[in-house]
């Protein structure tokens, strides 16, 4: 009994291969809904499942991280990365009815890159100056700065009849392998195969994307069996559920991260040793353990890159969980006994979060720390942040990032500095601009690698966030589920998932 | 002789009290036969209603019958099993409660519960019920019954409830009807057309009455057989002809001596209608939806004096009083205090008035707080407009409940423990305690038994006498009200049609209903 | 009668009255005095908690959702946690919250209900209206609203929950003293003059009370509801503190991992409740009897 | 000289003034409703389009100025909240924020369910509380009285997740009897919707039925000692049949207004019981508007709510009018004293 140490159940990225059936309705069950299907708004994690069914972009991704082709067969660019031209495939449309052309492609595009649009993916290819439809086919993209990487940069600009976008949740206007049969936002989105799909004829009849906001009766569902996946499990139950032959998905390799923001702007974590400090005091060990059932990577060296990467540098210094160590440390940065710092969670999802940070409450109490946790639910805790640049002196906040693990992919999430997710208010060093500036705009080789670990470097000595480990969401599928697999970042692709024959 | 139907054989009741029953009633033997009619008499809170709960174990949580047997014909009921009752209940015994104002389900219509009793002993229909069931309320006196019986419990007076409940009890033609004070709410007229409705039943059908009364000469006039109570035992029992000739008990003795009879010589008070006018009714109206309750009265009460209000049952007396009081608004026209129009004044003048202004209700047990003791309730006019300390009213309230025949020790007991008479007692009390200028008393003496009505009557009189207190009297006992009251005014319909004095009334009435009224007062001239 | 007065009433035979005689004949019934026993047990529980083996704090990630044992009496919990401590910790914040709720509740609900039914006509009819308004939006609605303006400390939620209990308490409160109003015997009372806060305070309102009483401990249980139902979404007692409430949702998310984690709490609270209402009913039986 | 606690003045046509005096009443009382609602909504930290947007990756300040304009949020609070009633007025509920479904077919689409749960719920808990509350009475059974008070204290205590997953466990885990979830609207096949129902309906019922029990117990046990009843015993009525007759519809009356009150706790049971089975309800519609801070949809939600909420309360009082004769016949000596 107990937990803790090495995981009770093996995990895999994919379930395993094998005769598929053709036939039946796959239900897959997570603790969030989908509120809206208009792909180039999509905010919530719970929505991103089904952006590889619904829909395609231009490319996709692939189990080994790069961009597989998708609607576009091929595509190249010129030597300076600064043009890229994508071949579209011929033939495609749209549930509609309507032809998919470049000229739809473009639309697309627009409409992520106009001024005031929200699409997350605009950050990831606001580079892009131009977008022009050459012909039915070819789709010319010119960029402002070089970007090796477009064609995975693209991935996510999900191409969907934007004529006809005001219709959006009533026919989801996509290409992808499954179109639209009904949708209760925040219950269920009900999916059947689309019989005219270009690509390989999906085998299951349909997909049932339904909600469980009590996680205890979704639980009771996948065990009964009424329930065929259920995503993004509470860790400390996995090991219950993932018995009786289902079994267990999650990334091979998470790149995504338990992190904690602070404000590097305000006292005390405008002093770097106060953010050390906490880096030390946060035994990373038993966090993973106890918050996600051995499935995380604890980081000690407090980088959001996953020491299992080959990009990761081995030589950087490991802050090891120290009481004393923090204790003094926080002295000196001004953190006396008796201070009280506060700890800003998510309530009703994210519970691990809480588990963890109930650890680093008691591990403070002994070094005479108050840490006061607030629950909060999703608005609250998001209003929180909004707009940018206020102060939050005393803070921690904890917050779940993902990124693909390429070395671009993480430097542009996170440490640009300009633009990005974080809330730290951190003003980097010119060295780490300078190699931010360097990865983005070479491709891979010894260059871009060294760049990579500079940046890596600064990170691990100014710690403008803390990093407690690489975590993955998990998710339990019924043993039959053949043909799905999971992405780096999280996502579980069913478009070509079916029952065991 | 004819059979016997019930008896009573050593019957002992008590009330329980933890692990402690505390007696109550001691062995009371007592036989009916086959159309007799027993008169069940006796000092208020002696026992008599808990007794004739008893016989078809009716009597209320916490009191208990700790021994003897109730036979009927060869069952005993103390200990048949609950079937057997049910059929008994209603059907051969029947029972008229002695409070008849909260005897009704308030939310069922009156013809609703007779139906019910109808169609719980006979074969009837529901149509055929209710038939019989709006004879019935012809053949006790309510008017309309047609109408009326679609009304509610609360829509009627006392007395008209009185009669419901009457009709209630004898649908069923039972062996054995049980009358607890049957006709205390009732008016003389009122009260003689029940007692013949009564006779004809127990002459035709063979009907046994249990007749429990305070009117000696109501029993004398109905009775054969007496039985006397007291203090929980039965004193006397016999002949009612002999018992009243030659009475063997003193205590029998004593009843009848106190006794008013129209012959009793009248107390001298105050001239009537004389003095500076107290209270003064003008042209007051009451209407209760389409019921005219009180039809134009004017009225005036002298400083002073004591008015007698009489009439039928239902004719307005209650409400009248209501008004007079400021206790209801008239729905139009003027009553004024002392000049004052009561209209005018805001609630905490009017409250201030009260002082001089008190009632006994007719509703003696609703309107005491069942949550309250006795020494509560009688103490809190005295705390409200005196401001006595609760040790000084613990005293004087000791003295009140003596004023009224009540022994200090019941200062402590709830309402609810309590006989009707000893409630009606604890209402007087709480009422004369400020000595106020203006008393109404409705119905205030008619359920305690003659020798505490005597009492009572005493007190009043001489309250009157030293304080120079105003009564208006209410009541159906004409003897009474003539023994108290030089000055009466007669209600019929809601209008008062005539007013006069005592000699005026009694020896020459003008209006047609009063002398009805007059001729149909019992007397105790034992039938020979 | 009156030339024996000692008949009906022995001097012997105290009458039953109110004041100390109730507390005595309330500790004379078994179930009220196995009430006040299982609440003296959870004022213990609390008073020990300190000397507990174990902290109520102390963390043990490898020996999560372990099963009873001499060591852990009712387990641990995700964080390897001693549940009995938890428990007992939980207990006493639960039911200080409950109490202190109930009682914010009661003493503002019977004023509102008793405010009502006194001053009939309009202000009768915007109290009433106004305590509809109130129950007529989802309690989630308020709770949000209240625990994002104050916080979800203990102080603050326990004023939050008795206010969100009041209106429903002020309609009780108010159909109960409107029935009493109604009875004969105020008629009676307000024939003798007794002025209205008297009849009122005095008269009308201690004849309430069984019908308060019910809804004390109904208010007592909503309470703990209440909290639960935050809990439920995560708003809560924050950690490390507890209440039985976020136990039984800890607990009951992990339902499948170990059954004593949710077991425990749920036994604590529906003993507490049941406890509690035994309290009341008892109370309101003795009243009863006394005086109906 | 009014009766300082009654109402004011009865008479002939007084009932029809009452019903439209309360109903003037409830008319004003929506109004302070949906003021209230528009006002606690815009008190509540977090907004939505920050939650649309999702603050976690970063917000560009200005595309969420045009977000917040295209959605009327820019205006005026008394402007955003006359937008909002003369479309109501116009029969306009809003648009959702996040769905862009307009809130009247979102509320068309989960109506029905929370209905059918509501009232099976409600029916259900009447039924369970005047069954288990006289049942013990009529059968004098002590210990029938002592299981129907654990049953109240359990249902009391134990929250309504608690029930729902033990009914889901055995029923549907273990026994495979019925269905826990994926409701079936009534129309298609009512069968099996009521097989669906069962157990989210026994859960709400379980829950809604305590209180009332505990109510109706102590009516009834008051009602029982009353001298009417006697009277009814008295006439020889069967036990039950005066229980039923007499002593029940009298001890119904004060729990009448109770189940009233209710109507708004179905409410907060039924969204822990909505998301327990799954049910496609206003409750979680509410609950999870709520978090997402979609006023559009919360607003117009609660304030249908709210409407039948105190349409129930009406119709409960009316008929508390005409079950209780002493409050319908306007004019008996207490009332009429104003
Ligand atoms: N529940 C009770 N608890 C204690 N004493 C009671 C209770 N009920 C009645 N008593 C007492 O029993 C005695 C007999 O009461 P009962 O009602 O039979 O008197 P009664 O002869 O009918 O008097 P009345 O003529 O005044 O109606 C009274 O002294 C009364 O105080
Ligand atoms: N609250 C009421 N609602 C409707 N009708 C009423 C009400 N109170 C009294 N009445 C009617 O008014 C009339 C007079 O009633 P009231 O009580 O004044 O009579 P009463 O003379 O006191 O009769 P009793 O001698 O029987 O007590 C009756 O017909 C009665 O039915
Ligand atoms: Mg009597
Ligand atoms: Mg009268």
């Amino acid at each position: 009994n107990g937990g803790g140490g090495e995981p009770d159940v093996q995990a895999t990225a994919d379930s395993g291969s094998g005769p598929v059936r053709e036939g039946g309705v796959l239900v897959f069950g997570q603790t969030d809904g989908v509120t809206q299907l208009d792909p180039n708004k999509i905010s919530s994690a719970a929505a991103t499942q089904l952006q590889t069914l619904l829909w395609n972009g231009l490319s996709k991704w692939g189990p080994d991280n790069l961009a597989k082709p998708d609607l576009a067969e091929s595509w190249q660019s010129s030597p300076d990365f600064k043009q890229w031209t994508f071949r579209l495939r011929q033939g495609v449309k749209y549930h509609n009815g309507k032809a998919f052309t470049a000229a739809e492609a473009k639309k697309n595009f627009d409409t992520v890159l106009q001024p005031n649009s929200t699409a997350q993916v605009k950050a990831k290819i606001s580079m892009v100056s131009a977008v022009t439809a050459k012909d039915d086919t070819t789709l010319v993209i010119d960029l402002k700065t070089p970007n090796p990487e477009l064609p995975i940069d693209v991935i996510d600009v999900k191409m969907s009849d934007i004529d006809d976008i005001a219709n959006v949740n009533r026919n989801a206007n996509g290409t992808g392998p499954y179109k639209l049969k009904s949708f209760v936002p925040d219950q269920t989105v009900e999916l059947v195969r689309n019989d005219t799909y270009f690509g390989k004829r999906a085998p299951l009849d349909g997909i049932t994307i339904t909600r469980y906001a009590d996680s205890t009766a979704a639980q009771t569902a996948l065990r009964s069996g009424q329930l065929h996946v259920l995503a993004n499990v509470t860790p400390d139950v996995v090991k219950g559920l993932a018995a009786d032959g289902r079994q267990l998905l999650t990334a091979a390799e998470p790149a995504a991260y338990t992190v904690w923001e602070l404000d590097t702007s305000s006292p005390p974590f405008d002093n770097p040793k106060a953010r050390l400090a906490l880096s030390h005091a946060a035994n990373r060990q038993a966090m993973m353990d106890a918050g996600y059932a051995g499935y995380g990577v604890p980081t000690p060296a407090n980088v959001v890159v996953n020491p299992k990467n080959k990009h990761f540098d081995q030589a950087l210094p490991a802050h090891e969980f120290n009481l004393d160590r923090a204790k003094q440390l926080f002295a000196e940065a001004g953190v006396p006994e008796g201070s009280t710092l506060t700890f800003w969670a998510k309530a009703g999802s994210n519970t691990e979060w809480l588990t963890i940070g109930q650890i680093l409450q008691e591990d403070l109490r002994k070094i005479g720390i108050t840490l006061d946790i607030q629950s909060n639910e999703n608005s609250t805790w998001s209003a929180k942040f909004y707009p940018k640049g206020k102060k939050f002196p005393g803070m921690l906040a904890a917050n779940y990032l993902s990124f693909t693990p390429l070395p671009d992919s993480y430097a542009l999430a996170w440490f640009e500095g300009k633009q990005g997710t974080c809330e730290c208010n951190w003003v980097p060093p010119k060295e780490y601009d300078d190699a931010v500036a360097a990865i983005e705009a070479s491709g891979e080789g010894p260059q871009r690698d060294a760049a990579f670990r500079t940046a890596q470097q600064v990170l691990n000595r100014e710690n403008p966030i803390i990093v407690v480990g690489s975590t993955a969401f998990l998710s339990v599928a019924q043993g039959n589920l053949r043909g799905a697999w999971v992405q780096a970042e999280g996502t579980l692709h069913l478009e070509e998932a079916g029952f065991a024959a | 002789m004819s059979e016997e139907v019930l008896r009573l054989e050593g019957l002992d009741l008590g009330v329980r009290s933890g692990k402690q029953v505390r007696p109550l009633v001691h062995g009371v033997n007592l036989t009916l036969r086959r159309g007799e009619r027993v008169a069940l008499v006796g000092e208020s809170g002696s026992g008599k209603t808990l007794t004739s709960l008893a016989v078809m174990r009716l009597n209320p949580e916490p009191t208990v019958r700790t021994a003897g047997r109730v036979m009927l014909g060869a069952t005993d009921l103390a200990t048949a099993p609950e079937r057997e009752l049910e059929r008994v209940r209603g059907g051969t015994v029947a029972m008229i409660y002695q409070d008849p104002l909260s005897c009704l389900n308030p939310v069922r219509t009156v013809g609703n519960q007779l139906v019910e009793a109808l169609r719980a002993h006979t074969d009837l229909d529901a149509a055929a019920a209710r038939r019989r069931a709006v004879e019935l309320l012809d053949e006790v006196g309510v008017p309309d019954p047609r109408t009326r019986i679609a009304d509610y419990p609360h829509q009627f007076s006392g007395g008209m409830r009185q009669r419901v409940m009457i009709a209630m009890a004898i649908s069923c033609e039972p062996d054995v009807l049980i009358a607890d004070e049957p006709t205390t709410a009732l008016d003389v007229t009122t009260q003689a057309r029940i007692l013949a409705l009564l006779d004809d039943l127990a002459r035709r059908r063979g009907m046994a009455v249990l007749f429990i009364t305070h009117d000696l000469a109501v029993a004398a006039q109905f009775c054969r057989r007496i039985c006397v109570m007291r203090d929980g035992r039965v004193v006397e029992t016999g002949e009612l002809r002999s018992v009243l000739a030659a009475p063997g008990h003193a205590y029998t003795r004593q009843l009848l001596d106190a006794v008013v009879t129209l012959d009793t010589e009248p107390a001298v008070g105050t001239p009537a209608g004389t003095g500076e006018v107290l209270v003064e009714a003008e042209d007051v109206h009451r209407r209760f939806g389409s019921v005219t309750a009180v039809a134009g009265v004017s009225l005036r009460v002298h400083r002073g004096e004591t008015v007698g209000l009489v009439g039928e049952s239902g004719s307005g007396k209650s409400t009248l009083s209501q008004l007079l009081l400021g206790l209801d608004r008239p729905t139009s026209g003027t009553v004024r205090h002392q000049g004052t129009d009561l209209a005018t004044l805001s609630a905490r003048e009017l409250r201030r008035r009260r002082r001089d202004m008190q009632v006994v209700l007719q509703d003696p047990i609703g309107s005491l707080n069942r949550r309250k003791t006795v020494e509560h309730i009688v103490g809190l006019p005295l705390a409200v407009h005196e401001g006595l300390s609760k040790r000084e009213r613990r005293a004087r309230v000791a003295e009140l409940l003596g004023l009224v025949g009540l022994p200090a020790s019941f200062a402590g007991r709830y309402p609810r423990e309590l006989s009707g008479g000893q409630c009606q007692r604890v209402n007087i009390a709480r009422a004369i305690a400020l000595e106020p200028s203006f008393l109404v008393l409705d119905e205030a003496v008619s359920a305690v038994d003659v020798v505490i009505q005597a009492q009572i009557l005493d007190l009043l009189r001489d309250l009157q006498q030293r304080l120079g207190l105003t009564y208006l009297f209410v009541s159906h006992d004409l003897a009474v009200v003539r023994s108290m009251a030089p000055r009466l005014a007669v209600m019929y319909r809601g209008e008062v049609v005539e007013e006069g004095t005592r000699e005026e009334i009694f020896g020459n009435p003008r209006h047609e209903y009063t002398r009805t009224l007059l001729s149909a007062i019992p007397t105790l001239d034992v039938p020979a | 009668m009156s030339a024996e007065p000692g008949a009906a009433a022995p001097p012997g035979e105290p009458s039953e009255q109110a004041g100390p005689g109730l507390l005595r004949r309330f500790l004379s019934r078994p179930p009220a005095v196995a009430a006040l026993v299982v609440l003296g047990l959870f004022v213990l529980l609390a008073l020990v908690q300190p000397f507990l083996l174990a902290s109520p704090t102390a963390i043990n990630a490898r020996n999560k959702f372990a099963d009873p044992s001499l060591a852990h009496p009712f387990g641990t919990d995700e964080l390897g946690r001693d549940l009995l401590s938890r428990v007992a910790q939980a207990g006493q914040l639960s039911l200080g919250f409950a109490a202190g709720a109930t009682l914010i509740a009661m003493v503002v609900g019977v004023s509102w209900g008793l405010l009502a039914a006194a001053r009939s006509g309009w202000l009768d009819e915007v109290l009433m209206r106004i305590a509809e308004a109130a129950l007529a939006i989802p309690t989630i609605l308020f709770a949000l609203v209240f625990v994002a303006a104050f916080g979800s400390d203990l102080v603050a939620m326990t004023v939050v929950a008795g206010l969100l209990m009041s209106p429903l308490t002020a309609r009780i409160a108010r159909s109960a003293v409107l029935a009493e109003l109604k009875s004969e015997y105020v008629h009676g009372l307000d024939a003798v003059g007794v002025p209205r806060t008297r009849i009122l305070f005095g008269e009308v309102l201690p004849n309430a009370l069984p019908a308060l009483l019910a809804q004390a401990s109904l208010n007592v249980a909503t309470s703990l509801m209440l909290e639960a139902t935050l809990s439920f979404v995560g708003l809560g007692i924050q950690p490390p503190d507890a209440s039985w409430g976020t136990l039984l949702k800890a607990g009951y998310d992990r339902l499948y991992e170990s059954l004593w984690y949710p077991l425990m709490p749920a036994l604590l609270i529906i003993a507490a409740i049941a406890a509690l209402n035994t309290i009341g009913d008892q109370l309101q039986r003795v009243l009863h009897r006394s005086t109906s | 000289m009014s009766k300082w606690w009654e109402g004011s003045k009865g008479g002939g046509a007084a009932m029809t003034a009452y019903i439209l005096r309360r109903l003037g009443a409830s008319v004003v009382m929506l109004v302070l409703v949906s003021i209230l609602i528009f006002v606690v909504l815009r008190l509540l930290p977090g907004d939505p389009t920050v939650t649309k947007v999702g603050a976690a990756q970063g917000i560009d300040p200005k595309a969420l100025l045009q977000l917040r304009t295209e959605l009327g949020l820019e205006d005026p609070i008394p402007v955003q909240y006359w937008d909002w009633v003369t479309g109501l007025l116009s029969g306009d509920l809003g648009r959702s924020y996040f769905s862009q479904f307009d809130v009247g077919s979102l509320i068309g689409a989960q109506l029905g369910p929370t209905l059918e749960l509501s009232l099976a719920g409600v029916l259900l808990a009447v039924l369970l509380a005047v069954v288990l509350s006289v049942l013990p009475t009529v059968l004098r059974s002590k210990w029938l009285g002592r299981i129907v008070g654990g049953y109240t204290t359990l249902g009391m205590a134990a929250p309504p997740f608690v029930f729902g997953i033990v009914l889901i466990a055995i029923f549907s885990a273990q026994l495979g009897i019925l269905p826990a979830e994926n409701h079936v609207p009534l129309t298609e096949d009512p069968l099996a919707n009521l097989r669906v129902l069962i157990m989210p309906a026994l859960t709400l019922g379980i829950c809604l039925s305590a209180p009332l029990i505990r109510y109706l117990r102590a009516s009834l046990a008051e009602v029982e000692n009353s001298q009417h009843v006697r009277t009814a015993v008295g006439k020889g009525i069967p036990r039950r049949a005066v229980i039923l007759r007499h002593v029940l519809p009298n001890a119904l009356l004060p729990a009448l207004t109770s189940l009233g009150i209710t109507v708004g706790a179905v409410l907060s049971g039924a969204v822990v019981v909505e998301y327990v089975f799954r049910w496609p309800g206003l409750g979680s519609l509410i609950v999870d508007s709520v978090y997402k801070r979609d006023y559009a949809v919360i607003q117009s939600t609660v304030l249908l709510l709210a409407a039948v909420f105190v349409l129930v309360n009406l119709v409960v009082d009316l008929l508390y009018g005409v079950l209780d004769p002493r409050l319908r016949v306007r004019g008996s000596r207490k009332e009429a004293a104003a």
